[in-house]
């Protein structure tokens, strides 16, 4: 019981800790390519401090101000579900099937919260967001199905075990893991799938009316949703880890990667998005998925 | 989803170039109209000018159009010296067109990376900004200021070129060359650039004569309209350059065409410098500032600014202090006889990237 | 140059002068603007570069004036017509050049001149809650406007 | 450019880009890294407040309205407050107007005016952004003026006289006056400032004057011009023109021709007949003025302006005094005297000449005449030196020679010259010595010269005359002081014995002329014209009298600010009174004032009334 | 934490906003033309934790980027008010300080702080980069030592800049 209270607090933090590092270490590699030095590396730390200290002289109603509790909730409840290192409390059959769901809390909290501050940018913002979560969710359906078959299991901790000592199903299911690392690059809403946020187009979408604590939250969120992803695909594909080193490892070689596109792609237009997400990622994955079914 | 409904884009929103607002009625995703409202940044200097000395209106020219300040200058001192019948010295003119130019690419530099910005693609945005304050430093040598140069006056311009500067900016024209290769590797040659901009806001070639296009909108509809060539001024008769045409008419052709005329202008100002006279006076004479009484008349002098045919209207009552002055600036047409045509059947997501294609500056358009 | 001037001439009711080389200034009365613009056009003068006002305030008059641009002869001819100040009304030549339709919406705020057949003139444009006279006209005076309207940090040493 | 290249679009070539990862940043990591700000670089002004005439063109020229002229007192550091042709007030520049156009530092007369590299400054405080810029603010300069590239009109235009040998010919006018285009583009040149109106004795509305000329209204010009002078066209000729040592052109470049601008002026206009000061109603008190001299003169136009009936009593054939029988033909053409004097006369003023007050009217009989008496006899009579051997015939007075050859038409000369003194007068008398031996000698082995204490760096007399004598072949001896005239066997002057001159000045700036004794020299001529100076004669007024006129220490008449001398009734100017520098528009201007006084004076407002 | 008096807690939460300053990506004037070459990679303003933010809620710092037109000034009103405490107003150049080279103007207003509170200026017309980037340093000195308070002054004297902005806004 100890234990599980003790994982209870200490998983969240963990998984802080990394969402917020890649936060911090990718404002520090976007800046060398964009030719500048950027910020302090703890600058995150110091955003999210202030702006939890900042005062609050708005209010939209209560969903407005739920909106980001119900997101990092949904974060943090996702996090329970996706072992690290044998950390892995909330296990049982079909964790994978509701982990999908539990994933999905995050965009629909922050869709009621923002659709409640009533302005169009916003509600355009959370359009595009479920929109695009609608594009990606079917190849990442399939891809999930196709490594379900694969093990014959949903349970990501067996899915983990079977891949240990380097049998990572990114050997065994290329297309599936290239599709995965399509699908986890577009739920992080990285250029060019940004659509959400585009500051250009809808002047940050949800977070138009957000400032202060809640936009506080929803920084802590994205240290959340940052890990959450990258460690399904690493769980998923590169066999997890057996200590958090090297899954911390792990993560940050897939962070790396994305990094790279992230910096040099311009953004898709949101139908654009999910005829892309549709077309090739989902072709692809279909035809893992058949692979995996005829073997 | 027939419910159309209504958004403003600024003044306050990234997507906009500069302090403008426009008002856009959606259904759905799809622009159904679109209405600029302008004035933000509504000075009145047209009627200040009027208010002023011919020399003191110097300071406010340049400050019409903030990217490219120079052309103001050039056309406020062309109009002067047309009205005074003046002949500006040889070395002046190569003078005006090496800083014309270099304003020119340092403006397409910035609008460069607003363009890429707008489509979300932040990196160049950072690097062409970065890039062209190089150009700015080289212009604070010549003038003393890194954006208001007030350089060209009438009869000239202010100060001979420091000793060492022609080298300086080879330099800059060589870094800028070597520069393009990557800008063209991360943005002119990425297939999501092509993949967002071909085919949006078609303005045709018939449309855009129609519509009284100038610059990178006619030429990238396949007219070769400009200034320099067709009027020319400064030093431009004696130099030998190309004008840009593409025929599409899209999003993707004005830009590229833009990314042409930053080559080419690079390609001028090396020309300018080898022709240029070594030696030589910079200026003509001009009367006592508070005495400088210009004879009576009108005139209509106009350049080729970054956004098409820049023009300044002046009229002289023979005192000190122009009659009237008035100031066409490209934008004026883009804005509102143009893009306010084309955004319609666009979607929200491109309505941003099409303002910046098509350059509207909301400066030139306030006044 | 001269061919094209020649042209000109044969438009009813206007009076041609040449400038320069490349300048000409056509200059007609009121009504016959909208039917030379038309003509003009004709000829080949496809672009409107900018259309304004000038207060004549001492001749009681607006003068308008209209620059047009031919790309096929590279020549700007500047049609040009005066109009009385008071009740001054303008027709639009919005049918004939689109962009005309936005420098009238501009005069018709800076120097209260009605367009007819314009539907945005008198609307507010560049200027909002504007109650004095319209800007650009001769006489209102812009410092005393500011001086009134808004406040000045006075420094000590005023003039001597 | 090959468009080809830019159609296909590539997904691959964009992750190029990411070798600037790898790369060091260009980045300057201010305030860590600076870079060189440009040498023309336009910020923060500078001014060196010792330097600044405080003229105000910097204010004139500001787009922005940014500067306001600060008072010596609010500076923030002494400064010398009564320099000579200066404002006691300095720029005091407002950043919240400046556009840092630098238009300021273009128009600076002085280059006083500097912009610094420095354009680095904050405050949180709105009021802190005014201050008089100094050097002390320790800012580097930036952007400076240019003397090739200056909207100051720094050149004069040349005025055209005749050719050296041309004009000695003969007593005509030498200076040809200004074209029109000419004197349009002289008056371009003047900025307004008008720091020259303090140079000038009679305040003469400099600027508006110059401001008419270029506008082509040459009646507003001189009707500007007669409110402080009566006499503008001689003036216009042969002022000292004291408002171009003050021009603020000086420093940089030529003054203006502010002389011989308004000399075209009056020269384009046949009389002044429209442009007048309008007289007051007549009030019936009459005035008396004693010497036709321009103090006179102008206090008798002033006076009648009032409407007051005026009376010049002169002793010579014709008013003007100096003007009339001192200033050579070749500077003052005797019609131009005519116009002017006329104008004068037009104003209903009654010239009496040929009158000698003391001896054909009594001085008594004038008080009790009249409601007031103002005495402007000027110094008319020669100053001598006491040489040992002046009292020969041949050793003449300046005052006397040039009223013999300008009144009474001398023409003869001898063939070498000698002419004591460096001032205006002594140039005036050898250039008209060198013209008569032209005419009567055709210049064949001739000679003028003319001996000074004076070095040439402090010769009184101005540039331009001692060039004009220059080139007619006057020969200078600067800093020799004369001993005694040589005379030879048969009576004959031989000539003059100089010694050598230690200096003129003392320790205190007296004069107290100091002589090495053992350095002598000769000078051969045979005929000396002594021109040192010159005083007045105040025997035509009586013992009683004389004994209350009170004189000051340097023996000048004694008046108050209006003029008045300590007798009631009685005023004084021109140049026996203290306030006079000895030239026409000194006199005149004192004339002026003694017109106030008279006319306060008539209205019982005297000091003492 | 109970340990800690007020004052500390204050000037640690000082300490933070000033490391995290956040500016309104808002153009209001020409002065903006200065911003992007300190925003991006030559000045890289990102170094002291400033970052241009998208929405007036987002954001910390409002720039006031020289001129103000009465059009703008309203707008400028609204996104002030909007943006939540702490909050700081940088003036940018002459014309936020007695209308600079516009001084004659009828549209643009003369002095920014008799409309909203500005918290520091900046000289130049437009100012430098290296003058932008010291004005974020001061005014960080200013946030530090508790002197950057324009958002308490115009709580405390809401009437008076009511009464203002309604005068020229009408």
């Amino acid at each position: 019981m100890v234990k599980m209270i003790l994982i209870a607090i200490v998983a969240p933090l963990l998984a802080f800790s990394i969402g917020l590092s890649f936060m911090m270490i990718k404002r520090k590699v976007v800046a060398r390519i964009q030719r500048r030095y950027g910020p302090t590396i703890i600058q995150p730390i110091f955003d999210i401090m202030k702006l939890l200290l900042k005062e609050d002289n708005i209010s939209h109603g209560v969903i407005f101000s739920l909106g980001p509790i119900i997101a990092i909730a949904g974060s943090i409840l996702s996090v329970f579900f996706i072992p690290i290192a044998g950390l892995n409390m909330l296990t049982g059959s079909g964790d994978l099937i509701a982990l999908l769901y539990i994933m999905a809390i995050g965009s629909l909290g922050m869709a009621l919260g923002a659709g409640d501050s009533a302005n169009p940018n916003a509600s355009i913002g959370i359009s595009r967001a479920l929109t695009l979560m609608f594009g990606y969710d079917l190849p990442l359906v399939i891809i999930v199905i196709s490594v379900a078959l694969q093990y014959h299991t949903t349970d990501l901790s067996a899915i983990v075990a079977a891949q240990a000592n380097g049998h990572w199903a990114l050997w065994s299911l290329p297309l599936s893991a290239i599709v995965g690392f399509v699908v986890t690059y577009g739920a992080l809403g990285e250029h060019p799938f940004d659509i959400i946020t585009a500051p250009h187009e809808v002047a940050t979408g949800p977070m138009v009316e957000y400032g202060g604590k809640h936009l506080g939250f929803l920084m802590i969120n994205h240290a959340f949703h940052l890990y959450v992803e990258i460690a399904l695909f690493v769980d998923l594909f590169l066999g997890g880890a057996s200590n958090i080193f090297i899954f911390y490892i792990k993560m940050f070689a897939v962070f790396f990667i994305m990094m790279m596109f992230d910096e040099v792609l311009p953004r898709f237009k949101i139908d654009d998005a999910v005829r892309f997400f549709w077309k090739w990622p989902t072709v692809v994955a279909l035809i893992s998925l058949i692979i995996v079914l005829v073997k | 989803m027939s419910k159309s409904y209504e958004l403003f884009i600024g003044p306050n929103h990234p997507g906009i170039p500069g302090n403008f607002s426009l008002k856009i009625e959606l259904e759905g995703d799809t622009v159904i109209s679109a209405k600029g409202d302008p004035g933000y940044l509504h000075r009145a200097f047209e009627k200040a000018m009027e208010g002023r000395y011919y020399i003191q209106n110097l300071a406010l020219i340049p400050r019409i159009c903030v990217p490219e300040p120079d052309i103001n200058e050039a056309a406020y001192a062309m109009a002067v010296e047309d009205l005074m019948g003046v002949e500006i010295p040889e070395r002046a003119k190569y003078i005006r067109t090496i800083v014309l130019e270099l304003a020119r690419a340092a403006n397409y530099t910035f609008w460069m990376g607003g363009f890429a910005g707008t489509l979300g693609l932040y990196t160049l945005a950072q690097w062409s900004f970065g890039d062209r304050d190089y150009a700015l430093d080289l212009f604070a040598e010549i003038c003393g200021a890194r954006v208001y140069h007030m350089y060209i006056w009438p009869g000239g311009v202010r100060r001979d070129l420091p000793p060492g500067w022609e080298d300086k900016l080879l330099g800059y024209v060589k870094y800028m060359k070597e520069r393009l290769i990557d800008y063209d590797n991360i943005f002119f040659k990425n297939v999501m650039f092509k993949y967002r901009t071909k085919g949006i806001a078609v303005v045709t070639k018939e449309q855009a004569i129609e519509w009284g296009a100038t610059g990178p909108i006619l030429k990238a509809a396949g007219v070769a309209q400009d200034v320099r060539k067709d009027d020319p001024y400064a030093a431009y008769e004696y130099l030998d350059f190309e004008i840009p045409t593409l025929t599409d008419g899209d999003s993707w052709s004005r830009a590229m065409i833009r990314r042409w005329e930053l080559e080419n202008s690079l390609n001028i100002i090396e020309q300018a410098v080898k022709k240029m006279p070594k030696k030589g006076p910079v200026w003509e004479k001009m009367p006592n500032p508070l005495k400088w009484y210009v004879p009576e008349g009108e005139t209509y002098a106009k350049v080729e600014s970054a956004r098409g045919e820049h023009g300044f209207y002046m009229v002289s009552d023979g005192t000190g202090k122009p009659y009237r002055v008035a100031v066409r600036g490209a934008s004026h047409t883009h804005m509102f006889t143009i893009a306010e045509k084309v955004l319609i059947g666009q979607r929200l997501a491109d309505v941003s990237h099409i303002l910046v294609s098509l350059d509207v500056c909301p400066p030139e358009i306030d006044r | 140059m001269m061919d094209i001037v020649d042209k000109i001439k044969g438009i009813e009711g206007v009076k041609v002068t040449v400038q320069r080389e490349n300048r000409i200034f056509v200059d007609v009365s009121e009504d016959k603007v909208i039917s030379t613009l038309y003509n003009m056009k004709l000829i080949g003068f496809h672009q409107l570069s900018v259309q304004n006002v000038i207060d004549r305030i001492k001749d009681n008059k607006f003068e308008i004036f209209y620059v047009l641009y031919s790309r096929e002869y590279k020549i700007n001819a500047i049609v040009r017509t005066w109009i009385d100040r008071e009740n001054p009304v303008i027709k639009t030549a919005d049918k004939i050049y689109p962009s005309a339709h936005t420098w009238e919406r501009e005069i018709s705020e800076m120097f209260g001149i009605k367009v007819d057949g314009n539907e945005d003139s008198g609307k507010p444009f560049i200027l909002e809650n504007w109650k004095d006279l319209p800007p650009m006209r001769k006489d209102f005076d812009s410092v005393k406007y500011s001086s009134e309207h808004f406040v000045f940090r006075h420094s000590e040493g005023e003039n001597e | 450019m090959n468009i080809k290249e830019y159609e296909k679009g590539s997904f691959l070539k964009p992750l190029t880009s990411v070798k600037y990862l790898f790369k060091k940043p260009h980045t300057l990591r201010y305030p860590k890294e600076t870079k060189p700000v440009a040498d023309r670089f336009r910020g923060l002004h500078i001014n060196d407040v010792d330097k600044c005439i405080g003229c105000g063109n910097c204010r004139d020229i500001c787009p922005c309205a940014a500067i306001t002229m600060e008072k010596a007192s609010k500076i923030g550091r002494p400064i010398e407050i009564d320099k000579k042709g200066a404002n006691p007030v300095r720029p005091k520049i407002d950043y919240g107007r400046c556009s840092f156009c630098a238009l300021c530092v273009e128009m600076c007369p002085t280059g006083s005016l500097k912009m610094s590299k420095d354009l680095i400054y904050t405050s949180p405080d709105a009021e802190a952004f005014a201050w008089v810029p100094l050097e002390e603010q320790g800012r580097e300069p930036g952007f400076i003026q240019d003397n090739e590239i200056t909207p100051l009109m720094l050149e004069a235009q040349e005025m055209e006289e005749l050719e050296p040998e041309v004009r000695k010919r003969s007593f005509e006018e030498m200076i040809l006056g200004f074209s029109e285009e000419q004197a349009r583009k002289e008056a371009m040149r003047c900025l307004g400032c008008g720091i020259c109106m303090q140079g000038c004795p009679a305040h003469m509305k400099i600027p508006e004057y110059i401001q008419a000329i270029f506008d082509g209204d040459h009646k507003k010009s001189v009707k500007y011009m007669l409110e402080d002078n009566v006499l503008p066209g001689i003036c216009g000729r042969i002022c000292t023109h004291r408002c171009q040592d003050d021009c603020v052109y000086q420093y940089r470049g030529a003054p203006i021709h502010i002389m011989w601008l308004k000399r075209y002026a009056t020269d384009q206009l046949e009389d002044y007949k429209d442009v007048n000061i309008e007289k007051m109603p007549a009030t019936g008190k009459k005035v008396a003025i004693i010497g036709g001299g321009p103090s006179g003169l102008s206090a008798a136009y002033h006076l009648s302006t009032m409407g007051h009936s005026v009376t010049i009593f002169e002793q010579k054939n014709r008013a003007g005094g100096a003007l009339a029988t001192g200033i050579p033909l070749y500077r003052l053409p005797i019609y131009e005297l005519d116009k002017e004097i006329g104008n004068i006369e037009s104003m209903g003023v009654e010239i009496k000449t040929n009158v000698k007050v003391g001896e054909d009217v009594k001085f008594e009989d004038l008080l009790k005449e009249f409601d007031a008496v103002y005495i402007g006899i000027g110094l008319s009579y020669g100053r001598s030196i006491n040489l040992k051997g002046e009292e020969h015939p041949d050793v003449v007075q300046a005052i006397d020679f040039l009223r013999q050859v300008k009144v009474e038409g001398r023409r003869d000369i001898t063939k070498h010259v000698i002419v004591i003194g460096g001032g205006n007068v002594a140039m005036d008398v050898a250039r008209t010595v060198a013209r008569l031996q032209e005419i009567n000698y055709q210049s064949k082995d001739t000679t003028v010269e003319t001996v000074s204490l004076e070095d040439w760096d402090i010769m009184p007399a101005s540039q331009e005359e001692i060039d004009g004598a220059l080139e007619e072949g006057v020969i200078f001896n600067p800093a020799w002081g004369p001993n005694q005239v040589i005379f030879n066997e048969d009576g004959s002057i031989k000539g003059l014995e100089v010694k050598k001159v230690k200096y003129v000045f003392d320790e205190n700036h007296r004069f107290n002329p100091a002589f090495y004794e053992d350095q002598k020299k000769i000078i051969y001529g045979d005929y000396i014209i002594e021109s040192v100076g010159q005083m007045y004669n105040f025997s035509f007024i009586p013992k009683e009298l004389m004994e209350q006129l009170k004189f000051t220490p340097r023996r000048k008449v004694w008046v108050d600010e209006y003029g008045e001398t300590s007798i009631p009734g009685v005023f004084a100017g021109g140049d026996i009174v203290e306030t006079s520098k000895g030239d026409a528009i000194s006199a005149i201007a004192n004339g002026h004032r003694a017109a106030i006084g008279i006319d306060r004076f008539l209205h019982g407002k005297s000091r003492r009334g | 934490m109970e340990k800690m008096t007020e004052e500390q807690v204050k000037s640690i939460a000082n300490m933070l906003r000033k490391r995290s300053l956040w500016m309104i990506h808002y153009c209001t004037g020409c002065g903006a033309m200065e911003l992007p070459p300190t925003m991006t990679s030559r000045y890289d303003m990102e170094r002291f934790g400033l970052a241009p933010y998208v929405t007036s809620r987002q954001a910390d710092i409002l720039l006031i980027t020289g001129y103000l037109n009465v059009k703008t000034l309203r707008r400028v009103i609204t996104v002030y008010e909007q943006m939540l405490d702490p909050k700081y107003v940088i003036g940018f150049g002459s014309c936020t300080l007695n209308g600079g080279v516009y001084w004659d103007s009828y549209a643009v207003i003369k002095q920014l702080d008799r409309y909203i509170p500005a918290d520091l200026y900046i000289a130049g017309c437009m100012p430098r980069p290296e003058a932008v980037i010291s004005a974020f340093r001061h005014l960080m000195e200013l946030i530090d030592s508790g002197k950057a308070d324009g958002y308490k002054r115009y709580k405390r004297n809401l009437a008076y800049y009511k009464e203002n902005q309604r005068k020229v806004l009408g």
